[in-house]
C-alpha cells in the first residue's frame, strides 16, 4: 500500500535506522510493561537490559554490512547518516548503556528507588545518542541532542528526595538548556546565512570567500554547544556538581555514554565541514580549549575528597585530552587523530564505567560513602575489585599496559606526527600531575587501614561489569591490534575504517 | 631467522609466576615464599643460561626474539641482549632470590601480594633491560613503577605514602616527557624512510638536525637522569630508600637506579650523539656534583639508611661521569660501577635490613660496639663497606678506578674534582663503621642480638663471593662487555664511524629488513617476512674484539697503582672518623 | 468596493461576534434562574418589572445589573491591586476574542464580493479557538494571585489544574473532526457538513465522530467551569477565585462565565452540530447556486413553515401547562404560559408574513444570498442558544464531581479516549481510503 | 515587510523582554513574556508563517506560559518578591558587559553583509498549514517522531520528578 | 522609513536573545531563569522564521515548529526539576542551591 502519508519509509532506511530503533523501542516497551505492571516490582533491569545487547547486535551486524560500502547509506533524506563511523559510537553507546543498565540494577535496588521508568529514561537517552553521533543536519543533530539529554536531565535527579540529586538536575537542567540554545542559535544563524540546514552544504560552502558573516558566527555559536556536552573548558562549569550530585549509576552513564556521543557528533561535524569548514580562528580557538581543559580539570582534580567529583575533574581532564585529538585535526584534517579520538572513547568509556561500578559496589547501602578515605583499606578486604579499582585508575593515568595509554599514545602519535609537540608536552605534563590524584584512591586502597566494615553483599551483575570493563581495559592496552596481527577485526583497524568512512 | 627464546623465559618466567602467585589462597604463607623464591631461583638459572648462549666477543645483539605485536604502528616484541645488557640482567636475576630470602621473616603480613609485586616488578626490571623496541621498552619502564610504588607506599616505613607518591612523580615526570621525544623520534624518522618502527637499532640511524637532537635528547635525558638520579633530580631517592622494605630498597638501590644510566648508555647517548656531547659538560659537572654532595650529605645522616642512600647518589654520579667521559674507559668503567654498586650497596641495604628486623630502629647513635655482641655481621658490614669505599681487591675498585681514567682522558678538573668523592666516600663510610660497629656497647639491648643465622648468611654469600670474584678477576666481564661498549662508543661519537656499526648492529638483529610499516600499508608489514641470521660478530670487524689489551696485565697494572691510593685514602678516613 | 465599505463590514463583523456572546448573556442568566426553578420545582424571578410588565422574569438581569454597578466597589487591603484589576478584564477580554472566529454563516456572495460572516476569518480558525480560549486561565489566576488571599488562590490553582488539564482532551477530541474533514477552517468544517452520508443523513461532526462529540462537550463544561466540572467556584466546598470581588468586577466574571457557555456552545455546534448548517439545505441550495434555482424559494417556505408548526407544538403542552398552573399554584406563575404564548404566536406569525412576502416578491440572486445568511445564522442562534440551555440543564441536573475524581476523569478517562478515537478514526479513514 | 508591523512588534517584544528580566514578581515576568511571545507571534504573521503564527500563541502563550504560571501558583513563590532577587551590582554590571560584547559581536556579523533573497515570489500557501504539514510528514517525519518521543519524555519526567507521594 | 529586511529581523533576534542570556546571567529565581530561556529560544525561532522567508524556504519554518516543541517539553522538565527542588530545600533561589558546591 503506498499512501501519501507515508512515502519515504523503505525497509533500507528502517535497517539503517536499526540501532536508534532498537533503543527507542525498547525504551516504549519497558514503559509499557511499567504502565501495566502497576505498582507491582519487576525485574527492571533484566527487562531492560536485553535492549542494549540487542542494540549491540544490530550494530555489530550493520557495521558489518555498511563497511566498505559507497556511496554511504543515509536515511531519510541524509539526516541520518549510517555509516562505520556512527554504528562504533553506537557500539560504545551500547556497552555504556548495558553496563548502566546492570549497575542500575544493584545502585537502585540499594537506594530503594527501583522503577521502571528509571531505565525506560535510559534506553531513550541513549536512543538520542545514536541519532545525535549519527546525524549531519541542524535539526536531526538538535532532536537528538534532546533526546539525549532531557532524559539524563531526569535521571540526575531522580532522587527527588535528596537534594544533591534535584540540585544537580536543576543545575544541569539549566546549563544544558542554555546550551542547547547556544546551539540553536548557531545553527539557525547557519541556517540564514546559507538557506540550508545539512551541515554538510551549509558549512563548507558558508566558509568560501565572500561568505556571510553569519556562518562564521552561527558555527562557533555550533562548537560551542558542542563544548557544553563534551564539558570543555570554558564550559565544564557544570560537571563537578552534577556529576556528584547525580546518582551514581547515572553519572556513570554520564561520564561514558554522553561523552562518546558527544566527541562522535563534534568529530562528525568536523569532518562534514570539512578542512574548509573550520575556519583558522575555529582551530586556534580548539587548541586553547584543549589546553585549558586539559589544564584545568588536572588542576582541579587535585584537590578533590569526593571520589564522584573527582572523576568528574578526572572526565573534564580526558575531554582536554581528546580535544587535543580533534584541534589537530580541525587545523590539518588529519583523520587518524580522529581514529585515536575514537579509540580513546571506548578506553574511556571502559575504564570509567569500571571505576564507577567499583564505586557503587562498595557504596553501602542505604547511604553511600564516596569520599576517596572510605575507600581505605578496601584493598585488603575485598582484593579483587579494588585490583580492578587500582588497574582504572592506572589505566586513567595512562599508564601502560592499559588501553588508557595506548589511547593516548595514540593522540600524542597523531599529534606528533602533524607537528604540534607543545600540544603534546602540555598533554603530557597534564598526565604527570593527573598521575598524582589517581594514584591517592591507590593509596587509600592499600595505604591506610580500614575504616569502615563491609557488611553488603557483592553483586555478581557488577562484578560481571567490572571483570568485563578490566578485561577491556588490558585487551586494548596490550593487543590493541588484535592477537593475529593484520587481523581485520582488530581495533585499530576498525577504528581507522570507520574514520575513513565519513563524508 | 632463528628466534631464541629464552629472554622471553627471563622476562615473563617471574611474571607468569606472579599471576600463579595470585592462584594461592592467601593464607599459603610458606607456599608463597617458596614459590617465589623457585621462580626467582629458576629466572636466575635462565639468565645464566642466557650466559651461555651468547657467542664471545661480539657487539651486536643476540638471542633477538622478535614478533609482531602492533603491525599497524610498527610496533614489535623485541627482545635482544649484548655485553652490556647481560651482566644488568644478571644481576638482576641474582638479587631476586637474594630479596626474597631477605624478605623471608621481615614481611609477616599481605605476603602473598608482596612477593606477587616483587616478580612483577622483576619482569619489569628485566624487560625494561632486553627491550629493543622502544615502545616495548617504554611499557616496561612504565610497569616496573607499579610495583615499586606499591611496595614502597604499602610495606614501607611510617611517611610511606609521601614516598611513594613522590617516586611515582618524579618518575613519570620524566618517563612521560620522554614518550613524546620516542614518538617525535618515531616521526622523524618514517620522514626520512617512510617506515614506522620503534625497533631502537633503525632508530639509530635517524638523522636529527641540531636543535631536534637537543630536545629529543633533553627528554631522554631527564628521565634517565631523574631514574638514576643525578644531582639536582635525586631528592626523591632517600625518601624512597628510607621509606621502602629492606628488598624494596635493595631492588631500588640494586637494580632499579641502573635503568638510568643504562638508559643513557643504551639510548640517549646513541640515539643523540651530537647534543649528547654538547651536554657533556654540563653533565660532567653534574656528575661531580652529584659524586661530592652525595658523599658530604652521607656525612652528616644519623640515619643509616638515609647513608646509604645518599651514597648510593655519590655512586652513581661514577656512572654518569664515566658515561659522558666518552671514552672506552669511562664507559666500561660506568657499566662495571653499575654492578658493583648493585652489588655492594643491595648488601649494604640487606645488612641495615637485619639489623632493622633485630632492633627496629636504623639511628646510629642507638648502636655501637656491635662487633662486640654480633661480630660474623660486624665482619660481614666492615667487609661490604670496603668493597663500597673500593678497596682495591674488591669490586668497587675496578669500575670507579676505570671511570676516574676515563674522566681524567675528557676532562681532567672534573676528573680530580671526582676523585675527593672517593676520599670522602671513606671518610663516611669508615666513620660509620667506627660509630656503628665499635666503641663502647653503649646500649644493653644491643648486646641480646643475635648474629647472623643460616638463611642470612645464605643470602649474602654469593654477593660477597660476587664482590671478590669481581675484585680480583675482572678481566672476563670487562672483555665480554668491551666490544659491545666499543660499538656503542662509536655509535655515540658523531661521525662517519656510526654508518658502518650501526650497518653492524642492524644486521645482527635483522632490523634491516624492517618490521612494522604503519599507517598506510598496515598489511604488507604484517605478512612481511621476517629473519636474519643468527647475530654474529662479523669476522671482518676485527676492532670490536679486543680492545683492552691484555686485561689480565690491566688487572695487575691497576691493582697495584691503586692499592697505594686506596690505603691512603682509607688511612685520612679513619683519621677524620678519629 | 470602497474602503469605507469595506471598513464598515469589518467593523459590523467584528460588531455582531461581540454582541451575540453579550447579549445571550442576559437571556442564558434568565434561561439558568428560571430552568433551575422549574427544574427544583419553583417559581424562579418574576418580581421585577417595568410598567407592570414582567417578560417572564427576564427584567431581573436588567435589574442585577443596575444593582451590580452600584454597589460598592471594594478592593481588599491586601490585594496586589494591578492583578486584581487586570484579571476581571483578561477574562472577559479572551472570552470575547475566542468567539470572533466562529462563523455565523457561511460566506456571503453579494455584488460579486465575498464578505466572510465572521469576525476573523482565519485559516486555522480552530487554532485559534484553541489558542485563545487556553488564555482564559489567565483570568482564573490572576484573580487568585491578586487576591491575595488564601481561597481565592486555592481556587485559582485548583481551575487553571482543571483548565490545563482538559484542554488536552478538548484539543484530542477535535483531531478527529479534523482528519475527516481534512480541513482546520472553521468555516470550511461547518460547510462540510453540509454533505450528506448515505444519501439521506446530515454528515454532522456527531454523526461521524460521536465519541469525539462526547467528550468534547464534557471536556467544554470543564472548561468553562461549569457543574459537574465547577471546582473552583464550588460555593459549598471551598471558596471561589472570585471571592474577593464585589460590584462591577464581579459582574465581569459572571458575564465571562456566560460568554463561555456561548464559546462552547458555539464551537460544539460549529464541529459537530453543523454550525450554520440547517439540515439538508445547503449554502448551494438556498441561493440556487447549486443549479437547482426553483428549489430555493419553496424550501425557503417550508423552513418557515417548519418554524410555525414547531411553535405551535410547543404552544400545545403550554397551554396544558398554563391551565394546570392555574390549578396549582397562586403566584405569578401562572401568568407564564400567556408570556409563552404570546412569543410563540408572534414568531409564527412573523415567519409566515416574511415567506408570504417572498413569495410574492422572489428577490434577486443578492437578495436570496441575503436571506440565506439571514435563515443560516438564526439556525446557528437556536442552535446556540440550545446548547447554552444544555448547559444550564446539566448544571441542575448532575452532582459535582470531587477534585481528585475529576482528575482522574480526565488524564485517565478521557484523555487515553480522545487518544483512541484518533487511532480509531485514522485506521477507519485508511480502510475507506479517503 | 511591514515596516509599522516591524517596528511595533520589535517595540513591544524588546520591551516585553526588559521586563521579563526586570521584575521582581515572577508572574509579571511571565505575563511580560507572554506579551513578547505575542509580538513575535505577529511578526511570524508578517512572515508569511501563519501556521507558526497560531501555533506559537498555541503552544508557548497558550501553554508554556500558562504552565509557568501554575507552578508560580502552586509553589506560591510570592514571598520570593519581597528578597533581594537580582544579583550584586558587580555581577550584574559583567553580565551585561559580556551580553553587550557578545550582541555587538552578532550585530557586527549581521551587519557584514546578508546573503540576497531567494527570487522569485514566494511560493502559494507559504507557511500554510497544509504546506507545513507536507513538509513534516515527508522530509521531516524521523524528527517528527523523534519529537514525539521527546515529549513522551518530558511526560515521564514529570511524573519521576514532580508526582507526590511513594 | 528604512525598508525593513533580514538585517533588522535578525538584529532584533539578536537583541531578544542577549536579553534572555543576561536574564539567565542575573537572575537568581530560577523560574526568571526559565524564562529567559523561552526568551532565548522565541529569539531562535525569529531567526528561523525570517531566513525561512528569505531563502524561500520552508525548513526554517519546520525547524521553528520543532524548536516550539521541543521548548515546550524542556519548560515541563525544568519546571518539575523546579518544584521537586521546591520540596526538598523550600527554595527556587538558583544561588541557594549550594550543598554541591565546594
Amino acid at each position: 500500500m503506498t499512501s501519501p502519508l507515508f512515502p519515504r519509509i523503505d525497509a533500507a532506511a528502517m535497517a539503517s535506522l536499526l540501532p536508534f530503533l532498537v533503543f527507542v523501542v525498547g525504551g516504549l516497551l519497558v514503559l509499557l510493561v511499567d504502565a501495566l505492571a502497576g505498582k507491582r516490582r519487576l525485574p527492571w533491569a533484566w527487562i531492560a537490559a536485553p535492549v542494549p545487547v540487542v542494540a549491540l547486535l544490530a550494530a555489530a551486524v550493520r557495521l558489518g554490512a555498511v563497511s566498505g560500502l559507497t556511496p554511504r547509506p543515509t536515511a531519510f533524506g541524509g539526516q541520518f547518516v549510517e555509516d562505520a563511523f556512527g554504528l562504533y559510537v553506537t557500539v560504545v553507546i551500547a556497552l555504556a548503556t548495558l553496563s548502566a543498565v546492570v549497575l542500575s540494577d544493584v545502585f537502585l535496588r540499594r537506594m530503594d528507588r527501583y522503577r521502571g521508568d528509571y531505565f525506560a529514561l535510559l534506553l531513550f537517552s541513549a536512543g538520542g545518542m545514536c541519532l545525535f553521533s549519527s546525524s549531519t543536519e541542524l535539526l536531526s543533530l538538535f532532536l537528538g541532542l534532546e533526546l539525549l539529554s532531557i532524559p539524563v536531565y531526569i535521571l540526575s535527579g531522580f532522587f527527588r528526595r535528596s537534594l544533591e540529586s534535584v540540585e544537580a538536575a536543576m543545575k544541569y537542567f539549566l546549563l544544558g538548556a542554555f546550551s542547547s540554545a547556544l546551539f540553536l542559535l548557531g545553527g539557525a544563524l547557519v541556517y540564514a546565512g546559507t538557506g540550508s540546514t545539512d551541515l554538510a552544504v551549509a558549512l563548507r560552502g558558508g566558509f568560501q570567500p565572500g561568505a556571510s558573516g553569519l556562518v562564521l558566527a552561527g558555527g562557533l555559536l555550533l562548537l560551542t554547544g558542542f563544548l557544553f556536552k563534551t564539558a570543555a573548558v570554558p564550559f565544564h562549569m557544570w560537571t563537578p556538581d552534577v556529576y556528584e550530585g547525580a546518582p551514581t549509576a547515572v553519572t556513570a552513564f554520564m561520564a561514558a555514554a554522553v561523552k562518546a556521543a558527544a566527541f562522535g557528533a563534534l568529530a562528525r561535524a568536523l569532518v562534514v565541514a570539512g578542512p574548509s569548514g573550520v575556519p583558522t580562528a575555529a582551530a586556534g580557538f580548539l587548541w586553547w580549549v584543549a589546553v585549558l581543559t586539559m589544564t584545568v580539570g588536572n588542576l582541579a582534580a587535585l584537590g578533590q575528597q569526593n571520589i564522584k567529583r573527582m572523576l568528574a575533574y578526572s572526565s573534564i581532564a580526558h575531554a582536554g585530552y581528546m580535544m587535543v585529538g580533534l584541534a589537530v585535526f580541525a587545523a590539518t584534517g588529519a583523520r587518524e587523530l580522529l581514529a585515536a579520538v575514537l579509540f580513546y572513547l571506548l578506553g574511556y568509556a571502559l575504564m570509567n564505567l569500571g571505576a564507577f561500578a567499583v564505586v557503587i559496589l562498595w557504596g553501602g547501602e542505604k547511604e553511600e560513602h564516596l569520599e576517596i578515605s572510605d575507600l581505605a583499606g578496601m584493598g585488603w578486604k575485598s582484593p579483587t575489585a579494588a585490583v580492578a579499582l587500582a588497574l582504572f585508575m592506572i589505566s586513567l593515568a595512562g599508564i601502560p599496559p592499559t588501553g588508557g595509554f595506548f589511547g593516548k599514545y595514540l593522540l600524542f602519535r597523531g599529534a606528533v606526527t602533524q607537528g604540534f609537540v607543545p600540544l603534546v608536552v602540555i598533554a603530557v605534563l597534564n598526565s604527570a600531575v593527573s598521575v598524582y590524584y589517581y594514584f591517592r584512591v591507590l593509596v587509600a586502597l592499600y595505604m591506610r587501614p580500614a575504616t569502615r566494615p563491609m557488611e553488603y553483599a557483592p553483586s555478581v551483575a557488577a562484578g560481571a561489569v567490572i571483570a568485563l570493563c578490566a578485561l577491556g581495559v588490558l585487551v586494548l592496552g596490550i593487543l590493541p591490534d588484535g592477537l593475529v596481527p593484520g587481523m581485520p577485526s582488530s581495533l585499530i583497524g576498525l577504528v581507522r575504517e570507520a574514520v575513513a568512512a565519513v563524508r | 631467522m632463528t628466534q631464541s627464546t629464552i629472554l622471553s623465559l627471563v622476562v615473563f618466567l617471574p611474571l607468569l609466576a606472579g599471576l600463579a602467585l595470585l592462584l594461592v589462597p592467601r593464607q599459603r604463607v610458606v607456599f608463597c615464599r617458596w614459590w617465589t623464591l623457585a621462580a626467582m631461583t629458576a629466572g636466575l638459572v635462565a639468565s645464566g643460561a642466557a650466559l651461555s648462549m651468547m657467542q664471545k666477543g661480539a657487539a651486536g645483539m643476540q638471542l633477538v626474539h622478535r614478533v609482531p605485536w602492533i603491525p599497524s604502528m610498527g610496533i614489535d616484541y623485541f627482545l635482544g641482549v649484548d655485553g652490556i645488557s647481560i651482566y644488568l640482567v644478571l644481576l638482576t636475576s641474582l638479587l631476586g632470590p637474594i630479596v626474597v630470602l631477605s624478605a623471608w621473616r621481615s614481611i609477616g603480613e599481605k605476603v602473598r601480594e608482596f612477593h606477587f609485586l616483587l616478580l612483577l616488578l622483576q619482569a619489569g626490571i628485566l624487560g625494561a633491560f632486553l627491550s629493543l623496541d622502544l615502545f616495548l621498552f617504554y611499557m616496561f619502564w612504565e610497569l616496573m613503577l607499579i610495583p615499586m610504588y606499591l611496595l614502597i607506599g604499602v610495606w614501607g616505613g611510617p611517611r610511606r605514602v609521601y614516598a611513594a607518591i613522590k617516586f611515582v612523580l618524579y618518575t613519570i615526570v620524566g618517563s612521560l616527557l620522554m614518550l613524546v621525544a620516542i614518538l617525535y623520534l618515531y616521526f622523524a624518522h618514517h620522514a626520512q624512510t617512510g617506515m614506522y618502527t620503534f625497533d631502537l637499532l633503525r632508530l639509530y640511524g635517524t638523522e636529527l638536525t641540531g636543535p631536534q637532537q637537543v630536545w629529543l635528547f633533553a627528554a631522554f635525558a631527564l628521565a634517565f637522569a631523574i631514574k638514576a638520579p643525578v644531582f639536582p633530580l635525586h631528592t626523591w631517592l632517600p625518601d624512597a630508600h628510607v621509606e621502602a622494605p629492606t628488598a624494596g630498597s635493595v631492588v631500588l638501590a640494586g637494580v632499579l637506579l641502573k635503568l638510568g644510566t643504562y638508559g643513557f648508555l643504551r639510548f640517549a647517548l646513541p640515539l643523540f650523539p651530537s647534543a649528547a656531547h654538547a651536554a657533556q659538560p654540563l653533565f660532567l659537572v653534574l656528575a661531580v656534583i652529584g659524586i661530592v654532595y652525595g658523599a658530604l650529605v652521607a656525612m652528616v645522616q644519623t640515619d643509616i639508611k638515609k647513608l646509604v642512600a645518599y651514597s648510593s647518589v655519590s655512586h652513581l654520579g661514577y656512572c654518569v661521569l664515566g658515561l659522558f667521559a666518552f671514552n672506552i674507559s669511562g664507559f666500561s668503567g660506568s657499566l662495571f660501577q653499575m654492578i658493583s654498586h648493585g652489588l655492594s650497596t643491595g648488601a649494604l641495604f640487606l645488612l641495615v635490613g637485619m639489623i632493622y628486623d633485630r632492633r627496629h630502629t636504623r639511628e646510629i647513635a642507638d648502636f655501637g660496639g656491635l662487633a662486640q655482641a654480633v661480630p660474623w655481621f660486624a665482619a660481614t658490614f666492615v667487609f661490604v663497606t670496603l668493597s663500597s669505599i673500593g678497596l682495591p681487591g674488591l669490586n668497587g675498585f675496578v669500575g670507579e678506578f676505570l671511570v676516574l681514567v676515563g674522566a681524567f682522558g675528557a676532562n681532567r678538573i672534573a676528573a680530580a674534582a671526582a676523585t675527593t668523592g672517593v676520599v670522602l666516600g671513606a671518610v663516611y663510610m669508615l666513620w660509620l663503621v667506627k660509630r656503628f660497629l665499635f666503641g663502647p656497647l653503649v646500649h644493653e639491648e644491643n648486646r641480646m642480638m643475635s648474629d647472623l643465622n643460616g638463611r642470612e648468611v645464605l643470602l649474602l654469600l654469593p654477593i660477597l663471593l660476587f664482590i671478590v670474584y669481581l675484585g680480583v678477576h675482572p678481566g672476563p666481564f670487562l672483555r665480554r662487555m668491551e666490544p659491545s661498549l666499543h660499538a656503542t662508543l662509536t655509535l655515540s661519537t658523531p661521525g662517519p664511524g656510526r654508518v658502518e656499526t650501526l650497518r653492524m648492529l642492524q644486521l645482527s638483529t635483522g632490523s634491516l629488513r624492517g618490521s612494522g610499516t604503519g599507517w598506510k600499508a598496515g598489511a604488507e608489514g604484517a605478512t612481511a617476512p621476517r629473519g636474519a641470521s643468527v647475530p654474529l660478530l662479523p669476522a671482518t670487524a676485527p676492532e670490536f674484539t679486543a680492545v683492552v689489551p691484555a686485561p689480565g696485565v690491566m688487572d695487575q697494572v691497576l691493582t697495584v697503582t691503586a692499592s697505594a691510593f686506596a690505603v691512603s685514602a682509607s688511612a685520612v678516613g679513619n683519621g677524620v672518623a678519629r | 468596493m470602497e474602503p469605507w465599505v469595506e471598513w464598515t463590514i469589518m467593523g459590523g463583523r467584528a460588531a455582531v461576534a461581540w454582541v451575540i456572546p453579550l447579549m445571550l448573556i442576559p437571556l442564558l442568566v434568565w434561561m439558568e434562574r428560571k430552568a433551575s426553578a422549574y427544574i427544583q420545582d419553583r417559581t424562579g424571578p418574576n418580581r421585577a418589572a417595568i410598567l407592570g410588565l414582567r417578560f417572564g422574569g427576564i427584567i431581573h438581569a436588567l435589574a442585577d445589573v443596575v444593582k451590580l454597578i452600584f454597589k460598592e466597589d471594594i478592593t481588599p487591603a491586601r490585594a496586589r491591586p494591578f492583578w486584581y484589576n487586570l484579571a476581571p478584564i483578561v477574562a472577559m477580554t479572551f472570552a470575547l476574542l475566542t468567539f470572533a472566529a466562529l462563523p455565523f454563516a457561511d460566506v456571503l456572495r453579494v455584488g460579486g464580493h465575498e464578505i466572510p460572516l465572521q469576525a476573523l476569518r482565519l485559516n486555522p480558525g480552530l487554532l485559534w479557538m484553541l489558542a485563545i480560549g487556553s488564555f482564559g486561565v489567565f483570568g482564573i489566576v490572576f484573580a487568585g494571585w491578586g487576591s491575595n488571599s488564601s481561597y481565592p488562590l486555592l481556587g485559582g490553582i485548583r481551575g487553571s489544574a482543571q483548565m490545563i488539564s482538559y484542554e488536552l482532551s478538548l484539543g484530542l477530541s477535535v483531531v478527529g473532526i479534523l482528519m475527516i474533514f481534512s480541513t482546520i477552517d472553521l468555516n470550511e468544517i461547518v460547510r462540510a457538513q453540509g454533505k450528506l452520508l448515505f444519501g439521506f443523513l446530515p454528515m454532522w461532526g456527531v454523526v461521524v465522530q460521536p465519541v469525539a462529540a462526547v467528550i468534547f462537550m464534557a471536556a467544554a463544561l470543564a472548561e468553562a467551569n461549569r457543574n459537574p466540572f465547577d471546582l473552583m467556584e464550588a460555593d459549598s466546598e471551598i471558596v471561589a477565585f472570585h471571592l474577593e470581588y464585589s460590584s462591577l468586577r464581579f459582574a465581569l466574571f459572571m458575564m465571562t462565565e456566560y460568554v463561555h457557555i456561548t464559546v462552547a456552545s458555539g464551537l460544539t455546534v460549529t464541529l459537530f452540530f453543523g454550525g450554520w448548517q440547517i439540515p439538508w439545505l445547503t449554502t448551494e441550495r438556498l441561493t440556487g447556486s447549486a443549479g437547482d434555482l426553483a428549489l430555493a424559494v419553496p424550501a425557503l417556505l417550508v423552513v418557515l413553515g417548519l418554524l410555525v408548526l414547531l411553535s405551535l407544538v410547543l404552544l400545545a403542552p403550554t397551554r396544558r401547562w398554563h391551565r394546570t398552573l392555574q390549578r396549582l399554584y397562586v403566584d405569578a406563575r401562572r401568568h407564564e404560559a400567556k408570556f409563552w404564548t404570546v412569543v410563540l404566536l408572534l414568531q409564527a406569525i412573523g415567519a409566515l408574513a416574511l415567506g408570504a412576502y417572498l413569495f410574492l416578491n422572489p428577490p434577486g440572486a443578492d437578495g436570496l444570498a441575503a436571506i440565506t445568511a439571514a435563515l443560516q445564522f438564526v439556525s446557528f442562534m437556536v442552535k446556540v442558544t440550545f446548547f447554552g440551555f444544555a448547559f444550564i440543564w446539566v448544571r441542575w441536573t448532575l452532582p459535582r464531581f470531587r477534585y481528585d475524581q475529576l482528575m482522574a476523569l480526565g488524564w485517565k478517562g478521557m484523555l487515553p479516549l480522545a487518544l483512541a478515537n484518533v487511532v480509531v478514526t485514522g485506521f477507519v479513514l485508511l480502510l475507506v481510503g479517503k | 515587510m511591514n515596516a509599522i508591523l516591524f517596528w511595533s512588534c520589535a517595540v513591544v517584544a524588546v520591551t516585553a523582554a526588559l521586563f521579563v528580566i526586570s521584575r521582581r514578581s515572577p508572574l509579571a515576568s511571565a505575563v511580560a513574556l507572554a506579551v513578547n511571545m505575542v509580538a513575535l507571534a505577529a511578526l511570524f504573521a508578517g512572515l508569511s508563517a501563519p501556521f507558526l503564527f497560531i501555533i506559537q500563541l498555541l503552544v508557548y502563550a497558550g501553554a508554556v506560559v500558562v504552565f509557568i504560571v501554575f507552578v508560580i501558583m502552586l509553589l506560591n513563590l510570592g514571598e520570593e518578591e519581597t528578597r533581594g532577587a537580582l544579583v550584586s551590582r558587580g555581577k550584574l554590571l559583567a553580565s551585561a558587559l559580556a551580553c553587550c560584547l557578545g550582541l555587538a559581536l552578532l550585530l557586527r556579523a549581521v551587519a557584514a553583509g546578508t546573503p540576497r533573497e531567494a527570487a522569485g515570489a514566494l511560493p502559494a500557501d507559504f507557511g500554510g498549514i497544509e504546506s507545513i504539514g507536507q513538509e513534516i510528514f515527508t522530509r521531516w517525519l524521523l524528527p517528527f517522531e523523534v519529537t514525539g518521543l521527546i515529549l513522551l519524555v518530558g511526560i515521564v519526567g514529570a511524573v519521576v520528578l514532580a508526582k507526590r507521594g511513594e | 522609513m528604512a525598508p525593513v529586511g533580514m538585517p533588522h529581523l535578525l538584529g532584533l533576534a539578536g537583541v531578544l536573545f542577549f536579553i534572555g542570556v543576561l536574564g539567565m546571567l542575573t537572575r537568581r529565581n530560577a523560574l526568571t531563569v526559565f524564562m529567559g530561556l523561552e526568551l532565548q529560544l522565541n529569539a531562535v525561532n525569529l531567526v528561523l522564521v525570517t531566513a525561512a522567508r528569505h531563502w524561500h524556504n520552508l525548513d526554517g519554518q519546520v525547524l521553528a515548529f520543532f524548536v516550539i516543541a521541543v521548548a515546550a517539553v524542556e519548560v515541563a522538565v525544568g519546571l518539575s526539576i523546579l518544584i521537586a527542588v521546591q520540596r526538598v530545600r523550600d527554595t527556587v533561589n538558583v544561588d541557594d542551591l549550594s550543598a554541591l558546591s565546594e
